[in-house]
């Protein structure tokens, strides 16, 4: 008399491909429930993941981000032991702006000239003077700076840290300073003139609706369906699409994941073929439906390869 | 299943037991010349009582012990080495026993000594479960008897019942006490854990807020300080009360005191609606309407508005809190006994000066409650705030410039995509605990002044 | 004073309103004309009080003597607090009251368009049936008329005039060491005093009082009854009572309603005396009710 | 002074001067306040109006959508699976089961796409067009709808039936110009053929803007977003509310009447007051923090559940009845209590049947404010797994259920907001129409006890 | 009946509260012995209530007499009502009251810890000086202590006694044509009766009037006091009245305050005709209050 529907919380980013796998098999699975898929936030999905082994908890956390060591021990110390992590796919975060405004062809030096609180100006840390684009670069078009950047909730702003502020930070050339010194001035962003965005992407939307100058951060696939009103910027020379990021050359993408609780495994029905299910190519390979909703898909080796190692039972080891 | 026994058992006892009381005493009061104490549908009130508490007892204490006892039952069937191990280990031991009996798979082959004590597990389960039922309907049907032969005619039912009443009114009203202990509970431990990485200090009296996203290799913890956000929460409660006290009483005034009682009827429930809104809905407004509005009113005038702001965002939650103060005043307002307003308007005072002078005093503890639960309100509101306030944690003085609230970093630190161990989400617990802290100073003040006034004029 | 330990009037006929219906045609109230020469102050002409549908008053027209007091007497429901209400335009105040016909002071009518209520009832007090202390301390109470209309320029005269007033009243030296203590903490009569108080405050021309004393006892009565027959030097006083003793101790003019109507009206002496009327007279000797 | 102002007859000129003196700055001043109260209520209702506004225009056209009206051949040569399994062939019951089970796989697996398409072909057959640009078309469900259809009736195998497809979420922005016609082609969501194909059915009568009555009773959807209703998230609220009614307005009513009228007034009830007051400002998302720990990890309820949510929204909704009751308890003359008490009542009878009636009005409109304001949360129950994506209507409190807020956040924040931002208004639109039933109703009881008094 | 327009006691002495201090030492209550053989059913020892610090009553002892009708008199705040709420323990319901002393019914000790109140106030009844209809129709209001008490077996029953005892009250013929609209919509007087009926109904031993008559006219009063003396033939009545009349017209045994002390209780007759005690004397005619 166990349950007999599978429950799955986490990430608002892998959230709709995790609901959308959910319903594809739901439909394409007569003898299972449709499982549940809930919000929360990567850390709330995994948090409730590890909060113990039985009916009354989750199966499968989302996450944008990977399992850290310390959250791993806190599954053990509540008798969870068992979690099998599956990636399935990229996200890949673009820059855009309103359709009728100019084009950007950015470099993360741009942006981290945009962005921090102070940058080097002649070899010496200054509060950035910087108001207008074409003030950074004259390539840039002659616009006021106004950014949305997604707020320090998001699993998006680790990628955003490293792959645009950090590299951004190196190639401005800092003076020499403490290594704590250095990682502050490269990731602490202005206060007038950008906002961090705690909510969705419609709220980054919704920014740039109210502020036509301004340049948001979206994912992927939110940009691709709403093409109609934004306008992507290239970042070092390449524009965002699924082949760009998928080969590497687009710089910023992050792996998406979901973690499996070992426990529950032939036991709460289903979750295999959940899990198998979203590995096919139908749903996250290339060509398959999730590749629709914006996702960027891996190879069929590397799905493959994941789906192998869940069968076996290979536990996650954070690195 | 379980659950529906137990249920079948409480309602037999229940009209059983009310029955034979009701009977009992009814037989008596037409035999003898003397009066009952109580009428009989208190005898048998009584009866029932007396029979369901027992039962409801028992299995109270069973859902209470079950776990500690099935605990040591399962300790008893494994070898003794187990007891020797670490608390988290034979806790792991016992899940795993659990697990087994209860059909869960558990990683790895079940050891024997696991499989027997799982196979004896599941006897005791079912063995309890009958016991515990047994025992339930045994000492009911013992209260039952003792209750029907209290049956008298000078039996103080009515009494009785009262004083059970009196205490089910009790229980009711320790359910808040129980969610406060509830909430201190669950907030007490991730707080300390946030004090172990952040020196407490630090975060009462930091200036900035800055948590950062953890990134996996470096270990910056980032800045913790409260102030910015506290002072984004009291600026926009304030702002919110500016605009939803004067509306709000000046509404349930207008309401309660000149309009016609049909302007009344359909104006009252309108303004409720606001109160059905979701706050996500405020939210958009806020962004999309109010914002650019005060923005452009602010280019009209010459002073720099930011779209999103505090302004906006108290501004719309003012909106969304008028109907709790207009909705409670108006209430409060028209409790106000008739003749108090007579008395005054016969001394020749105008409606206004009656309302301001001796309604309005007359009525504002009751005012000033409904103003207090307001501000909760606003200071535990979220939604118009993360959209509307720009999401800026600094200490700006300014409330034309964006700013943050400790509740919207309670969501956001809650529900992202942080370690859920790291001090990036562990701070929520921390802020939830500040935030409660603060709001109980705050009423045990409220309370002290609103008493105060009371008392001079009761 | 009269001792008798069994009732004296015992047989008491049947209520009769049934005898006396409201649309009655071709009703006339009787009238005694005054010859003490007290010029009339209020007019009422015509006055009918309507509760939504419900008549409550018929018909009244009354003269109301200056510097003297008139007392309207009836039973329990004719309408007496309700004719009293038209005199100030309390009646405004009641949701679904209508009021038809004039009243006038000094001529001008009260129920004209252009007349200041609020000016009206600072010149016409008001004393009511429950005492209706405000939920302020004593000082206050008394002080709130004055304060609203002005009447005070600075905190002395203010006082003065609270002091004043509570004396009239016959409260001070009952409450001198608490004045700032609430006055809804006074018994039932020390609070009807206050509420007279109140009214005095504010030097009232007219002084409309129902049933003042109907939760006072004796001694305060009589300290009340005092000051009425003071005030009247100046002031035109109307005061509803039950208490034909009284009526008749305070009033020079006296005027008896019955089932909403004025049945008879007269100087107080010839009404109790020498009533014209039926109803009057089996009012007076306690057959009606 | 003071003494000729109050009875010499000289000085009532004087004293009516100054009366009159301010009389007229006293009017002045109660037509301010009576138009400050006439602005308030203006504003009041502006700002509902405003709002009311903006989602109605907003969400009312999502109300009508673009459907299809075909015929489908249930083509033998593509559905796979066989004949639908007989009871009899089978030994035992599990066996039937399983074997149809295996067929309803079987079935689903078949190629209904290219019935599908087939259908939409014959509508135009003159048009050339890619089978791709056929099923961007519709929506992505209709597949499904199909096979339900057979599952339901194995006889229309072989036969050509009527049947009404929804067309997809992008050709209803199309076809309703939600999204920029003039657009170049790489902007647009759907191929120029798909466009045209669009157009053209819309001109020949195949696809009409109908009813949408599949918001009322279809659940959520992620891979169809032209098909997504509402039906789950509001019975989710439904059953929510109904907890929060059954259980928050009589726990509340028992702790207000309890503190107001027989706690003494002591230590104990001070603290259970400011605990109470404290309650009503403790953010919404800490009681979810506490339901999670409480009910589903102590006490082992099932996630998801509307009556896990429900018991969190009455802990939320609790402290705002208990004080709204309060206030409308203190205020019953004590007259009246000593009149029962008088009689014989005893403090409970007083109470429950004199005190309480009279406050219900009161009670009523805690209860309302109450609810509402459970009704619109959605921070709590982003913990207990409410803000969900839940693929079935919950037949009872304890199946899985999201609610219509957290829809209308999902919503909100569905990347294809061309077509979901009127959804989302749509979905503002019912909630709000469950407020004000829940309004009415409640009006509707205050004005009959209203009258009874 | 006295007709006069002019005060007859105009006289009067300055307030002289100062003279008797509240805490005098070796009071002693006056007493006349009554001879009229009523047994007493209620029986008052040392009786003092403070409300918190403030005593508003200083050891009242007192015997009240079966089927007979005692009244309280006395001026003002000297705690009639008071000692009157002692009597079915009213004063339990207010905060801060304290009362000393013992009250005891047929001998048993109305403060007993073991005495159920609320069984205790069906038996003794009250009505309170402002009329406090219940906000519901007047029916109901009658009904209520008959239905929560279980006096009536069925319907039929229960609209018996609520008949009766409207007739008793004098207000059947009046309302019978609206029993079931609201109570409160009477006026003042129809309210006090219908309060009285209420209390009537649930058919106490004792009953406690404070101040019944004091919004009725006479007629009404004059139906109430005939009530009064009828009932007295089954019921021990205590009444407290402001007017000495009523007091004189209805009381057998008379016992009047001052200043929260009793200070003389006797036969009616005997404290009207010839006080023993000084303060007495002045009180009736007038002189202190
Ligand atoms: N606000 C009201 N609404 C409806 N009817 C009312 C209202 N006030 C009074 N009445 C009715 O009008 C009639 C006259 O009432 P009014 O109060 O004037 O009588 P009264 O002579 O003052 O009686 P009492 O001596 O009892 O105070 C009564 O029948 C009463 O029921
Ligand atoms: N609830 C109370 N709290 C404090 N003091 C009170 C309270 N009730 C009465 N008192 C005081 O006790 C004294 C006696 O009051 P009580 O009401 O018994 O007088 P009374 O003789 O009935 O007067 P009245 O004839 O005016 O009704 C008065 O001084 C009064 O101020
Ligand atoms: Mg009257
Ligand atoms: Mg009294």
């Amino acid at each position: 008399q166990s349950r007999d529907t599978i429950q799955i919380a986490g990430s608002s980013t892998v959230l709709p491909f995790s609901s959308i796998v959910a319903e594809e098999f739901g439909n394409a699975f007569p003898d299972y429930n449709t499982p549940n898929v809930a919000g929360g936030g990567s850390g709330g999905g995994k948090r409730q993941l590890c909060e113990g082994v039985g009916e009354a908890t989750l199966d499968i956390a989302n996450s944008s981000s990977k399992m850290s060591a310390s959250e791993l021990e806190g599954c053990v110390a509540n008798g969870v032991e068992d979690v099998r992590e599956v990636i399935f796919g990229f996200d890949g975060i673009v820059f855009a702006t309103g359709i009728d405004q100019g084009d950007f062809a950015l470099e993360p030096v741009h942006l981290y000239q945009a962005i921090a609180a102070q940058v080097p100006v002649d070899g010496e840390m200054v509060d950035n003077p910087y108001t207008n684009w074409s003030e950074i670069d004259s390539s840039l078009p002659d616009q006021d700076i106004f950014i949305a950047i997604p707020g320090t909730n998001h699993g998006t702003r680790e990628v955003f840290d490293v792959r645009v502020l950090e590299a951004g930070c190196e190639a401005a050339g800092l003076p020499e300073m403490e290594e704590d010194a250095m990682e502050a001035a490269c990731l602490t962003p202005r206060q007038d003139v950008v906002v961090e965005i705690a909510g969705d992407y419609t709220e980054t939307l919704a920014r740039l609706q109210s502020n036509p100058e301004a340049i948001g951060v979206f994912g992927l696939s939110f940009y691709d369906q709403n093409r109609d009103t934004l306008k992507v910027a290239t970042v070092s020379g390449v524009e965002p699409s699924l082949d760009t990021i998928a080969s590497g050359e687009y710089p910023i993408s992050r792996p998406l994941q979901f973690y499996v609780k070992g426990a529950h495994v032939g036991v709460i029905p289903g979750i295999e073929d959940y899990v198998a299910f979203f590995l096919s190519d139908q749903m996250a390979g290339a060509g398959g439906t999730l590749e629709g909703a914006g996702l960027v898909p891996a190879s069929s080796e590397f799905l493959a390869e994941q789906l192998d190692a869940f069968n076996n039972g290979d536990q996650y080891q954070p690195q | 299943m379980n659950a529906l026994v137990i249920a079948a058992l409480l309602l037999v006892l229940l009209t059983l037991s009310y029955q034979i009381g009701w009977s009992r005493s009814r037989r008596l009061a037409s035999g003898g010349a003397e009066r009952l104490h109580s009428r009989p549908i208190y005898h048998g009130v009584l009866a029932a009582l007396f029979a369901l508490l027992p039962a409801i007892i028992v299995l109270g204490l069973w859902a209470l012990f079950s776990e500690t006892v099935t605990r040591s039952f399962i300790l008893a069937q494994l070898p003794p080495e187990t007891a020797q191990l670490t608390q988290v280990q034979v806790q792991a031991v016992i899940n795993r026993v659990q697990a087994i009996a209860n059909g869960f798979g558990v990683v790895g082959e079940p050891a024997p000594e696991e499989l027997a004590a799982a196979q004896a597990f599941e006897t005791f389960q079912l063995v309890s479960f009958l016991a515990v039922i047994g025992a339930a309907a045994a000492l009911g049907a013992g209260g039952l008897f003792f209750a029907q032969r209290r049956i008298g005619l000078r039996l103080r039912a009515r009494t009785e019942v009262e004083i059970a009443v009196r205490i089910g009114l009790i229980a009711c009203s320790t359910v808040a006490v129980l969610t406060t202990i509830g909430i201190v509970l669950s907030l007490l431990a991730d707080a300390l854990r946030f004090f172990s990485f952040i020196n407490p200090l630090d975060f009462f009296f930091g200036t900035t807020w800055n948590p950062r996203f953890q990134s996996s290799g470096t270990g910056s913890a980032g800045e913790y300080g409260l102030l910015p956000l506290l002072w984004g929460t009291v600026m926009i409660s304030l702002i919110a009360m500016l605009v939803a006290v004067p509306i709000g009483l000046m509404s349930a005034i207008y309401l309660s005191q000149y309009a016609p009682p049909n302007v009344r009827n359909v104006v009252k429930p309108i303004i409720e609606v606001l109160a059905g809104i979701p706050t996500i809905v405020y939210g958009f407004f806020a962004l999309v309407t109010v914002g650019p509005f005060f923005a452009g009113l602010g280019n009209m005038i010459g002073v720099d508005i930011r779209a999103t702001s505090a302004l906006t965002a108290g501004v719309v939650m003012g909106i969304m809190i008028i109907p709790f103060i207009s909705s409670l005043s108006d209430d409060i307002i028209a409790q106000v006994p008739r003749t108090m307003r007579d008395g005054s308007l016969g001394l020749g005072a105008t409606q206004s000066e009656t309302i301001r002078k001796v309604l309005l005093p007359a009525a504002l503890p009751g005012v000033v409650g409904a103003i207090l639960l307001a501000v909760s309100r606003a200071i535990g509101e979220t939604m118009i705030v993360v959209l509307a306030a720009g999401n800026s944690p600094v200490l700006r003085f300014n409330p034309a410039e964006p700013t943050s609230t400790v509740t919207v970093s309670i969501v956001n630190q809650l529900t992202g995509d942080a370690d859920f161990t790291s001090p990036q989400s562990l701070v929520a617990f921390a802020l939830g605990l500040t935030l409660f802290v603060m709001t109980l100073l705050l009423n045990v003040l409220a309370l002290y002044i609103v008493r105060k006034f009371r008392e001079q004029y009761e | 004073m009269t001792i008798g330990t069994t009732m004296d009037r015992s047989a008491m006929p049947p209520m009769n309103q049934s005898n006396t219906t409201a649309g009655e045609a071709g009703f006339q109230t009787v009238r005694t004309p005054d010859d003490t020469g007290h010029p009339a102050r209020l007019k009422a002409e015509d006055v009918s009080v309507f509760y939504n549908e419900k008549q409550a008053l018929f018909d009244v027209s009354i003269d109301i003597p200056e510097k003297a007091v008139s007392a309207f007497i009836g039973p329990s429901g004719c309408g007496k607090s309700t004719f009293l209400r038209c005199i100030n335009r309390m009646n405004d105040t009641i949701e679904g009251c209508r009021v038809t016909g004039t009243v006038a002071l000094d001529g001008d009518n009260l129920y004209d368009a252009s007349l200041d209520v609020v000016e009206l009832r600072a010149r016409i007090g008001m004393v009511f049936q429950k005492p209706n202390p405000f939920p302020k301390s004593i000082f206050e109470n008394v002080a709130y008329g004055p304060k609203i209309h002005g009447l005070a320029r600075n905190k002395s005269d203010l006082e003065e005039i609270v002091v004043t007033s509570l004396q009239k009243a016959g409260l001070f030296e009952e409450v001198k060491d608490r004045l700032h203590s609430p006055g809804t903490g006074l018994s039932g009569g020390q609070q009807q005093r206050l509420c007279i108080a109140r009214a005095i405050a504010v030097g009232p021309e007219v002084i409309l009082m129902d049933e003042p004393c109907s939760a006072l006892d004796p001694i305060a009565t009589a300290i009340i009854e005092e000051l009425i027959d003071e005030l009247r030097a100046n002031y035109t006083i109307v005061i509803v009572t039950h208490s034909m003793q009284q009526a008749a101790r305070v009033s020079q003019k006296t005027a008896f309603f019955h089932l909403g109507k004025l049945i008879e009206e007269g100087p107080t002496e010839s009404i109790f005396t020498n009533p014209r009327e039926k109803r009057t007279q089996d009012y007076i000797t306690g057959r009606i009710g | 002074m003071v003494d000729t102002l109050l009875s010499s007859p000289e000085s009532s000129d004087a004293k009516r001067e100054r009366v009159r003196k301010s009389l007229a700055r006293r009017h002045r001043n109660e037509t301010m306040f009576r138009w400050a109260g006439i602005l308030s209520i203006a504003a009041a209702l502006g700002f509902v109006a405003i709002l009311f506004g903006m989602i109605i225009s907003k969400g009312l056209p999502s109300f009508w959508q673009s459907t299809l009206h075909v015929e489908a051949y249930f083509d033998p040569e593509l559905v796979e699976g066989g004949p639908q399994p007989d009871r009899s062939d089978s030994a035992s019951d599990a066996d039937y089961r399983a074997a149809m089970v295996q067929w309803q796989r079987d079935v689903t697996l078949s190629n209904w796409n290219a019935i599908v398409e087939t259908a939409v072909r014959t509508a135009v057959p003159d048009l050339e067009i890619e089978s791709r640009d056929v099923l961007e078309l519709v929506t992505s469900a209709a597949r499904f709808q199909l096979r339900d259809r057979y599952f339901a009736n194995p006889d229309v195998l072989g036969q050509t039936v009527p049947v009404t497809i929804l067309a997809s979420a992008n050709t209803d922005n199309w076809l309703k110009g939600t999204i920029d016609r003039s657009l170049a082609d790489e902007r647009q969501q759907l191929s120029p053929q798909t466009r045209q194909l669009a157009d053209r059915l819309l001109e020949e009568g195949a696809i009409s803007f109908d009813f949408a009555w599949h918001i009322f009773t279809n659940v959520d959807s992620r891979s169809a977003p032209a098909s997504a209703g509402l039906a789950g998230a509001f019975m989710g609220s439904l059953y929510m509310m109904m907890v929060v009614i059954v259980l928050a307005v009589p726990l509340g009513v028992a702790s207000a009447v309890y503190l107001e009228e027989f706690a003494p007034k002591n230590r104990w009830t001070d603290l259970i007051e400011v605990n109470i007051n404290n309650l009503a400002a403790v953010p919404s998302i800490v009681f979810g923090l506490l339901g999670a720990a409480v009910f589903i990890n102590y006490l082992g309820l099932p996630r998801s559940a509307p009556l896990v949510g429900g018991l969190v929204l009455t802990l939320m909704t609790l402290p705002t009845i208990i004080i709204a009751t309060r206030s409308s308890l203190r205020a019953v003359s004590p007259s009246l209590r000593q009149a029962a008490l008088g009689l014989g009542a005893s403090r409970n009878q007083t109470v429950f049947h004199h005190v309480l009636p009279l406050t219900f009005p009161g009670i009523l409109t805690a209860t309302i404010i109450g609810v509402a304001q459970a009704l619109g949360e959605t921070a709590p129950l982003l913990l207990i797994g409410m803000s969900a994506f839940i693929a079935n209507i919950p037949a009872n409190p304890l199946d899985s259920a999201t609610a219509l807020p957290v829809q209308i956040y999902l919503w909100q924040g569905n990347e294809n907001r061309n077509f979901f931002e009127a959804r989302t208004s749509a979905a503002i639109m019912v909630l709000l129409g469950m407020m004000i039933l829940l309004n009415a109703i409640a009006i509707f009881l205050r004005t009959r006890l209203e009258r009874r008094k």
